[in-house]
Order: structure tokens, then C-alpha cells, then sequence
């Protein structure tokens, strides 16, 4: 059977239970799903939203080709990855990834693997915007991020 | 001399005023990093986003590339931030 | 704030969504929340059923101990795990394991720690019961289980 | 002689023939390999049980311990096979 490759760049809110009910119902012989959300956060209070621009295309070839390299490297029965752009609250969620297979360590590598992926070469930039309603600066990038990727090299 | 659709995210569009245009660019400019170069020399704004050049990013055609990447052929080239979605 | 740490160990099925929900809606600094389902499988139509047996007491005890090395090593606002026990069909969810935290690294971290160290050291044991409903063998331990623990030893 | 409440589970349970019973204990059986080897004398189920010792897990008191782990004031001693659980 051929992977189930589901991938979403939408302004509007998803639906995490129905995501994760989607990959859980693909067949008998799942008998893993992981999954990651990424949630929208105030900072102690420090934020009232972000505002996520977008490379609209770029973003659906880029997740694309990252979604491609993961179902190339684990045994993967479905797939779900969903990026939001636009503005959202703190406990928004902004994205979701989701791995089905019938194995733990492939579902759970390739949920990682993917939300490294995303987080550092899908064309997507935070803004934030402060509490008391003021525009703020961009997210800066965090090295750790491309440390992470390292991991995934062959 | 070559037309080019450009296109900038994030602070990149903010400090050059632009999110798109169309440029006809000297057939000496190569590579991107020609490319930022040459931009950076246009005015106040687009030195200003091209200030650091390491910390801008570039895609042609909608893939990622490095700053020695040529740039003929190309119908779509952007400049942009480090990404931070996820 | 000190983490909600949720431990049941139960026959009932368990609501992944509202267990999802649950971990997101504690706070405006959740920022990641990773999940993993672990569900019965047909094996191609093998398996009719799996019956899982406890040890009552040392179960709860001992994913205890192993929540509060996930929580003494990984900064998480809150975590939960649940084990079912009895007989399941393929499709039925056996364990579900989330994590909530400021931070992806730690939500995934602990969530694949979790999970690896549950399979290994937590006292469950799974009976096939096949297609046309002969009771099979007892589920053998993998060795790729024990040597996924190797990964967490520091 | 001490009395210790014994639990088996999955094939273990099977084979003894037994899910918990309690147990007097011989001064000369000092560890959980000890105890081990002392079932295996019992009966054929026992022997079956504990045919492979290194097949068979142990807890004292609901906490894994190694074969060599002195059994003196447990409570409560399992054996049991390799987990499966997750």
C-alpha cells in the first residue's frame, strides 16, 4: 500500500482530534500514530499573538519535498503535516504533524524529523505581536534549530 | 540583461518596501549572492536588507539555495529571513 | 509551576482527543505537546485479538517511576500516560503517551523515552489470540526493544 | 524459613500452574536466583517454568531486580517473562 501524504497550508484553525482519528483509522495493521502540535504561546504574558507570514507555493513544495524524504526513509502508512499562516493567540495551535506505521520507531523518528525539517526550511516567519497590542519584532531563528537537523544526517 | 520576478518575506520586504517585482538585472550578476549585491546598491532600503548577507536566505523557483547558486534560467527568486515556522 | 502527571492503568478505551485536549488546554506557555498511540494490530489478518496481563500495583508503581525520571529530566508542564489491560481488537488503542511543554525537544524527547522505557519495564505481556479464535503465543520481547533504551542511558 | 507471597505471570503463571501462593522459604535460599532454581525443584510445571533462567524477570516487593538480589524481608516476589507491554 502506498503512503497516505496529506499536506495543509491554511489560514483556518485544525482540528487536531480529527487529524490524529484520520491516521488512526487508516487500517488494521496501524499500530502507531505519533503526533506533534505546536502551539501558539504568550511568554509569561509577553505576547498576545504572532503573526505567521507565508511563502504561499514555496510553503506547499517545501513541506512537500520534506514530507518525500521522510516517507523515503520510514516505513510510514500516512502522513499528516497542517501549517497555519496568519495571526494567531496564545493556545492556537499552528501546526500539526502526524506519522502512521505499523512500527513506534518510525512513527516517532519521522514525526521528529519532520517538525526539524519544518522548523527550519519552510518559508514561514513569526511576527509577534506584544500585550499591549504593539507591533514587535521578528522571531529570530535559533541555532539550535539547525543543531537539530544535524541528527538527520547520513 | 534578464527580467526577474523578485520577491521578499518577513523583514527582508519590510526594510526594501517591496514584496514583488520585476527587475531587469545586468547579465554580469550571476550568482544570488551577486544578486543581493546588486540589489544592496539600489537604495537606502534594499542596503539596509541586504546589510548582513548571511543572515538572508534565498529560493529560486521555490527551492532553497546557497548564495553561489546561478541565476540564469530563473523565473522566481526570493529573499527572505531565516525561517522560523514550526 | 510543577507538572501534572496523569498515570491510569485501566481495561476501559481511553479518548485520545480528549487526552490531547486535556495536555493543550493547561496553559498560554504550552507550546508543544507530542503524543504517541500504540494500538492492536491484525498482522495481516493473523490476529483476531490481543489479551494484555498486569502485574496490578507494580504497573501503576513502576510507570511512576519511570514518569518521574521523564519529569526530572525533561523541563514538561505535564505528561500522561495510560495503559489499558484486557483484551483488544485490532484497531484498539493499548497505550497512550502525551507530553506538554514550552519546548518541542523536551515534549518529543520525553514522549520516545516514555514509550521506550514502558515497553521494557513496565509489566504487561500480550497473548495472541488468532483469526479463528485458538488462543496463540504469548507476544515475545524484542531485543530491539532493550537496545532502544540504550539511547536514554547517560 | 521465611513466608513469602509469590506471584507468576503470563507463561510463567502457565506453567506453574499457579497465579500467587505463599511460601515457605529454606534460610539456604538467599537471592532470586536462589529462590528460582529452589521452585524449579518443585514439580514439572516449575521446572518448565524456570527451564531458562535467564527467560524468567523478577520483582521484589513491585520493583525489578537482577537475579542476584537478596530476597530477605521481601513481601511479595514475581516472576515473570520479558515485558511486552506499550
Amino acid at each position: 500500500m502506498s503512503a497516505r501524504r496529506t499536506i495543509r497550508i491554511q489560514s483556518e484553525p485544525f482540528d487536531s482530534a480529527k487529524e490524529t482519528a484520520t491516521l488512526s483509522a487508516l487500517g488494521s495493521d496501524i499500530g502507531a500514530v505519533a503526533t506533534f502540535i505546536g502551539y501558539c504561546r504568550s511568554e509569561n504574558g509577553r505576547l498576545k499573538a504572532l503573526e505567521l507570514e507565508h511563502y504561499p507555493g514555496m510553503a506547499e513544495d517545501e513541506i512537500g519535498r520534506v514530507a518525500d524524504e521522510a516517507l523515503a526513509r520510514w516505513p510510514l502508512d500516512a502522513l499528516t503535516i497542517i501549517h497555519r499562516f496568519g495571526v494567531m493567540v496564545p493556545g492556537d495551535g499552528i501546526v500539526f504533524v502526524g506519522t502512521a506505521s505499523s512500527h513506534r520507531a518510525a512513527s516517532f523518528a519521522a514525526c521528529d524529523f519532520l517538525m526539524d525539517y519544518l522548523k527550519t526550511r519552510a518559508p514561514f516567519w513569526k511576527k509577534e505581536i506584544l500585550a499591549d497590542g504593539r507591533v514587535g519584532d521578528w522571531v529570530e531563528a535559533k541555532a539550535d534549530d539547525d543543531a537539530a537537523l544535524e541528527r538527520w544526517k547520513r | 540583461m534578464s527580467e526577474i520576478k523578485l520577491v521578499y518575506f518577513a523583514w527582508v520586504r519590510e526594510r526594501t518596501g517591496c514584496a514583488e517585482e520585476t527587475l531587469t538585472v545586468p547579465s554580469t550578476v550571476r550568482t544570488i549572492a551577486d544578486l543581493a549585491q546588486f540589489l544592496s546598491t539600489r537604495d537606502e532600503g534594499y542596503a539596509h536588507a541586504f546589510e548582513q548577507p548571511k543572515l538572508v536566505r534565498a529560493a529560486i523557483d521555490r527551492t532553497h539555495v546557497k548564495p553561489d547558486a546561478l541565476i540564469e534560467g530563473a523565473r522566481e527568486i526570493a529573499f527572505f529571513p531565516p525561517m522560523t515556522g514550526g
